[in-house]
């Protein structure tokens, strides 16, 4: 099955993304957050938490308050542990502690510190690197079930509930399964510690949970003989932060959209921009697959007139990606299966749009999202939406397939709920596995022309964007139906000018290594 | 059909009280879940309870489906239910009516509020474009309405309601699990009652799992559920302020 | 969407049938039935039972246990009529009461009194052709649905029951509502008297019972604005008769398939397949769709292996149907959704089964039936079968759509399985409403091999049937796996060898009036 | 998850009793059937049940989906189930089973009774080709199997069973609507004990609806349900001649 795409138009979209993702990274070069700070000095082994509050927030908390975040938290902790002889995490508590002023004692040379960061860096990038063969020696054993690969969410909101369901998830046929977020997560901006039973509507992301969660999915893996991915969000304002603990515990893949948090957590722009650079990043060297949240626009805007805006952000975001350093296959670029059920042809457009996302990107894995807004109490017509849903995604082929939940417009999954979405997709992929190659999309007809139509209007979105800039286009409600300021939403205080001698050992060593490795393929 | 009192389930003739249930138990697949299940629908209140389907959810927990005639019969003449005044009036009736029986706009402020960052529900209320083929309180002439958005503090939304004086206060909740919107509820209506103002606005929640009866228990004067539409919410509060006689001039 | 289909192979199918029913009708052709001659009776206006007797069986046994049914039932009945100046139904009521022996009157000469045969005839012929133009009338005013037709069942035994669940139905969107039979009613050699309540697994097919019945739903249809369609059936041991009530309480669509009854009822093939062909001139006459029953073979063989036994008996039912005076309007050829829906790519040989069946009769409306065989106690796994039989009739143009019940393996339908059954259709069927003009079938792939291996197989099944005739065919179990013998089963002992001067008025008079007015179209 | 002896439906959180419940009201959908739905689900022991879904089916009736907590609690050390010994020895052990504990060949017949003409059940269990990838009795070379069919009177099956001698008789009944079966199923037990020889036969119902508890009340030695093979039809027949001493030689 394959639609007829303008190639022209699309290489028109691709250097219109390329403009935009270039004027980003321009402006994100000289800048840093207090998140990527952080980020740094837990990749660096800064651990544990003091009433609640992570050591690495006291220590940069501390560094900003005072002013001097603009050499990066790594030369004030690396320059603690040079003159004094301790570890980063000895040195971090005794910060915490009130025994240690990072600004009382000797300095170091920036230029001169550096070796010596980026050998307190090893370990943490060792650990990362062996997460990655880890993995991959894993998965070479436990083979994964066929594309779609099945996506299913855990939410109880106490990470020993999360368990027995996300086994008996694994049990019951699903090869993916994400442990989402108690809802004010995205707004702290702090990673919580320890293990944690008191979420709402989600579970805490902390690297306890991560690990808890990790161990007992390897567990369940080992004993079915599947590798069963584990998966958790970076987005929100502890973008970096999270992607390191992710990398830290091995994860497999991650929600990381800086505009899902722009447009949905009305997080400031600058702020989850730079954020995002550096914690995708973190996920291109750790072998992590990412999802991005087009998807989401389509709950706040009309899936039939906004399509595009789908499709321009995929663009975008595949360039973004790039520019992190991750690979094609590292891709879960996001779209989903929205159109009003009641409409009559609904099928052929979701059928053009899904097949034009795998056209688009052939090789990124896709993340396709069930239906969500029209999903109602009505639990019969649900099961059948998303029947629909399953088979469009084995007809057009995507990669990573959330299960849409019969009771999505009532609770957080339950149990048999999960249960039955597996049901529901197991038997509609495999009675409906090749049809895919059974039939061809008439040309000019009505699926053609929704495709065409729709690619048409990403150019030219994405051509307006890239003459504006994305800032621009987020003020003026381009994505999503939703407009925000660039100077408002949470965090903008939280970013600053990196000062002339500012070093990060992660993010420079991260970069090379990803184009080295030539993962990066623009 | 409805003029008998006492009515029960019906699937294929009249009071056969046919019933579907569904649940998981935790316990392993096989005889003894079986019984189970065929023990908790016969508590149900199911007769002849069949259990027709019956599967493992994977180690330890089994999923079934049960058909059974349920025995319950519900007497319509006693049932309680609170049930607002609805939708009887359209868009120009309802601004004929403000500016008729209170001579003044009607001063709306709504939110989502605490950590609850669903819009989309308040926004079909509120904003211009509203739900379902009718215009929302924005585009009424008689109303001047403001939405905060969502993830506003209780605290600033009150704070808004006094600088504009608010006449009704709107609040949606989206996010129900494990109760997490009853605390957020209860604190607003703390503040507003602290502020000695609750009893001079039309205090409004809504959202998909709120219930009329709910927001009654939690100190609201009106709930609205799944499918509400902008006009039934105007028209309520246009109502209740007159008959409350709080925007009298 | 098209399959390529060997035009001289479906040629050579059409041949085979044409010989194979040719065989048959001259089989026929000299012989009637007990059952026939009730039928002519009874549309000669001999109504009522005494003790549950129909008076039509009181006659027709009495004539038959003298030896005296040669020259037909409408000979002695008419002949009294004539001699004693009665109106057929004070006859029949005086040979009821034995006030009347019809063998003890003076005898008209056969050929003399056929006049007066064709004259009694008149008032039941113009009932029937005032009820055709009725249901014309009322459908040029009260518009259907788009097709498929939506065609539920109701079976609650009661047909007091029935009515408001029937209304119910169409409410809810039904096109078509059937009223299915009590589980013993095919054996019956009588058609039961007036309204009953006391049906098992389905109501007893009464004229009373389809009189309240066709009121009711016209009377909804009315409110509705929309015609609703009435069926019952005629297959079993009284098929003329209930074909005659049908075209008398204009009953709309009927089942009419010998072989049904010869595979599933065990009733003697000689006498049904007599039966079978006044019943379907009934139908023809009356303006009814017929519906045959190929879908029931695959309950008992496999709808992989052996659905080329369903397209053969399609074409010979086309045949025989042609020969009945049937036009292909009329002929809702039987078929179904039966493939395990565990096998892997099912899909494709239910899309490329349904579609052939389409192609190979264009004009026929076809009668698709829903998941049966392989429903089980999982309602959800059920409802989602149901969807995928509704895609592929939306996808394939099927005429008449018999919705699949989520509890199908569990009860005869609740109103709310019915309710959902029509949710679950109308959704899909309108998402998907022109999918079928969106894509084209890949030539040579697993749909189109599909399709051509089992219309090869039908051609040499035929060519086989050919050969031997359909009763050997029938001895020998070539279809659903059943063997029954020529002589064997239930009711051979009704079929009588005509007289030389045997007449049937209706018959006679009824095929000729639909050869005259072309429908005919061999 | 079995060692706890009390248990409740399970759906988020260990005991949260989760259930989920559908049927349809002969009331107009609106507030009083919703009212009415939630009612009665209450009745069946659903603590904060919520109408998820009210439709209307036309007139006077309505139909609801609804959630909420069971509080129920089965306790699953009190539950009786009679479960039959099945499906442990293999085609192979059975013959062997017949031949070292009997010294001949079983003799069974089989059929579906009164009007029911469902075949395919008991041929599932009886013919050559079996159920399931498994072989049915007629394969088994210490068993005599006779297929009767449909629609078999039980004087018929009575006479039949006489005639070859018969050790057990099977009888299939897949139509139960109205509970036609029981009348049928009891007028056999009637007959054989009426003959003198219900004590010298094994008697087995089977079909979809029946259980082995239905067939125990009804004077059957055994029922089987759903999913039945071959295999555990055989085994059983042959534990209960050996444990019965019937067919010793
Ligand atoms: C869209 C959506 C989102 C979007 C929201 C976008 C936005 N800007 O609004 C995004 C993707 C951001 C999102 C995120 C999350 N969501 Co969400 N989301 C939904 C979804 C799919 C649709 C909601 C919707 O828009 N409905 C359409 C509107 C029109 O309907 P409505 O909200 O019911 O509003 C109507 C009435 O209720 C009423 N009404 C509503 N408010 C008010 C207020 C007043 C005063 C009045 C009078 C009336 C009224 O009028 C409206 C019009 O009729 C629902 C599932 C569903 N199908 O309902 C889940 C759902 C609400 N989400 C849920 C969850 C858990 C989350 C997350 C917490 C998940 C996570 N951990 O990541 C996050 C975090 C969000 C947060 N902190 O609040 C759960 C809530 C479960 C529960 N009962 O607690 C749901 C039910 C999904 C599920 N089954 O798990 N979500
Ligand atoms: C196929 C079928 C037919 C075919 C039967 C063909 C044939 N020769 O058997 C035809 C089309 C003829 C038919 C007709 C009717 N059917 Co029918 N039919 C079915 C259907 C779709 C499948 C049954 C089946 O073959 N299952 C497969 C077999 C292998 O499973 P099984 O029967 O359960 O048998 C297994 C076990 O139960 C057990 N078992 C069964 N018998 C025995 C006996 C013994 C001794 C033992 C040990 C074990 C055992 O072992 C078997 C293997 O595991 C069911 C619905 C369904 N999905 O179940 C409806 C169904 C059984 N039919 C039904 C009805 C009502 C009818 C009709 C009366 C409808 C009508 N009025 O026209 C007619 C009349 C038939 C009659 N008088 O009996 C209803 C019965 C409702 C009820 N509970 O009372 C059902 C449930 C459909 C429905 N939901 O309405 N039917
Ligand atoms: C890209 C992305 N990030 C994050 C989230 C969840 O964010 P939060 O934890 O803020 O609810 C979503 C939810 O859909 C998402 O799509
Ligand atoms: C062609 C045909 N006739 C009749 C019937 C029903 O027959 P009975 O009333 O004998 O059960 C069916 C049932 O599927 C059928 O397909």
């Amino acid at each position: 099955m394959k639609l007829q795409l303008d190639t022209s138009l699309v290489k028109e979209c691709r250097q219109a993304a390329g403009k935009i993702a270039d004027e980003v990274q321009r402006f994100i070069g000289p800048r840093s957050t207090q998140s990527v700070e952080r980020t740094v000095l837990r990749l660096m082994g800064v651990n544990d938490a003091i009433d609640g509050v992570p050591l690495a927030n006291i220590i940069v908390d501390n560094l900003a308050a005072r002013g001097e975040l603009g050499l990066g938290a790594a030369y004030w902790l690396g320059n603690a542990c040079k003159q004094l002889g301790l570890s980063p995490q000895e040195a971090a508590a005794k910060v915490a502690a009130n025994e240690l002023d990072l600004l009382a004692i000797p300095r170091e040379e920036p230029g001169v510190l550096r070796p010596f960061l980026q050998e307190l860096a090893q370990p943490g990038l060792r650990k990362i690197v062996d997460n990655r063969r880890q993995r991959e020696q894993m998965q070479q054993k436990l083979k994964m079930g066929p594309a779609p690969l099945l996506y299913v969410i855990v939410a109880t909101g106490d990470i020993m509930q999360d368990v027995p369901q996300a086994q008996a998830a694994a049990e019951q046929g699903a090869d993916i399964v994400a442990v989402i977020r108690t809802t004010g997560q995205s707004l702290l901006d702090y990673v919580p510690h320890g293990a944690t039973r008191e979420g709402f509507g989600g579970t805490y992301a902390t690297q306890e949970n991560f690990r808890i969660m990790r161990k007992a999915l390897d567990e369940t893996g080992e004993k079915l003989g599947r590798y069963i991915m584990l998966v958790n969000y970076c987005s929100g304002l502890c973008m970096p932060e999270i992607a390191a603990l992710g990398a830290l515990e091995r994860l497999d893949m991650m929600l990381n959209d800086a505009l899902y948090g722009i447009l949905f957590r009305d997080i400031n722009m600058e702020r989850t921009l730079i954020d995002q650079n550096f914690s995708r990043v973190i996920n291109a060297y750790a072998g992590i697959i990412i999802n991005s949240g087009e998807d989401n626009y389509l709950t706040t805007s009309d899936a039939v007139a906004e399509a595009h805006t789908v499709t321009a952000s995929q663009f975008i975001n595949e360039q973004l990606a790039l520019a992190a350093g991750l690979s094609p296959w590292q891709m879960g670029l996001g779209h989903a299966f929205e159109i009003d059920p009641d409409l009559e042809d609904g099928l052929i457009m979701e059928i053009a749009q899904a097949q034009m996302a795998r056209q688009l990107f052939p090789d990124a894995p896709l993340k396709y999202m069930p239906p969500t807004k029209y999903m109602t109490g009505d639990i019969f017509k649900g099961y059948m939406q998303n029947g629909l849903f399953n088979l469009t995604s084995v007809l057009t082929g995507q990669g990573i397939h959330l299960l849409g939940m019969l009771t999505e417009a009532i609770h957080t999954p339950y149990i048999q709920d999960r249960y039955l979405a597996i049901q529901n997709a197991r038997y509609i992929m495999n009675n409906a596995r090749h049809l895919k190659e059974e039939l061809e999309i008439v040309p000019n007809g009505r699926m053609q022309q929704r495709a065409s139509s729709v690619l048409a209007k990403a150019a030219e979105l994405l051509s307006q964007v890239a003459e504006i800039g994305l800032f621009s286009a987020l003020e003026r409600g381009m994505f999503a139906d939703v407009k925000r300021f660039r100077q408002g939403g949470k965090g903008l205080e939280g970013v600053f000018i990196k000062a002339a001698e500012y070093y990060n050992p992660f993010l420079d060593h991260m970069k090379a290594m990803l184009l080295d490795r030539g993962l990066k393929n623009d | 059909m409805t003029e008998g009192k006492l009515i029960k389930a019906y699937g294929d003739a009249l009071d056969d009280g046919a019933a579907q249930v569904s649940f998981t138990l935790p316990v392993a697949a096989g005889p003894l879940a079986k019984a189970a299940a065929e023990s908790l629908a016969q508590s149900m209140g199911l007769d002849q309870a069949e259990v027709v389907h019956m599967s493992s959810q994977g180690e330890g927990f089994s999923f079934f489906v049960v058909y059974g005639h349920c025995h319950h019969q519900i007497d319509l003449s006693s049932l309680q239910y609170t049930e607002l005044e609805l939708g009887d009036m359209d868009f120009y009736e309802i601004n004929d009516y403000i500016r008729d029986n209170l001579g003044r706009k009607l001063t709306v402020v709504a939110a989502c509020t605490g950590t609850d960052a669903h819009t989309v529900g308040i926004d079909a209320i509120v904003n211009m474009k509203g739900y379902n083929g009718e215009y929302g309180l924005e585009r009424y002439p008689w109303i001047d309405a403001y939405n905060l958005g969502s993830q506003v503090e209780n605290t600033f939304l009150v704070a808004e309601a006094r600088r504009l004086q608010a006449d009704a206060i709107l609040v949606s909740q989206v996010v129900t699990q494990r109760d997490v919107h009853i605390p957020n509820l209860t604190r607003l209506v703390e503040l507003l009652e602290a502020e000695g103002i609750r009893s001079s606005v039309v205090l409004v929640a809504g959202g998909p799992r709120i219930s009329h009866q709910l927001a009654l228990e939690l100190g609201y004067d009106a709930g609205f559920g799944s499918g509400t539409t902008p006009r039934q919410v105007a028209s309520y509060i246009a109502r209740e302020m007159v008959s409350r006689k709080l925007g009298a001039v």
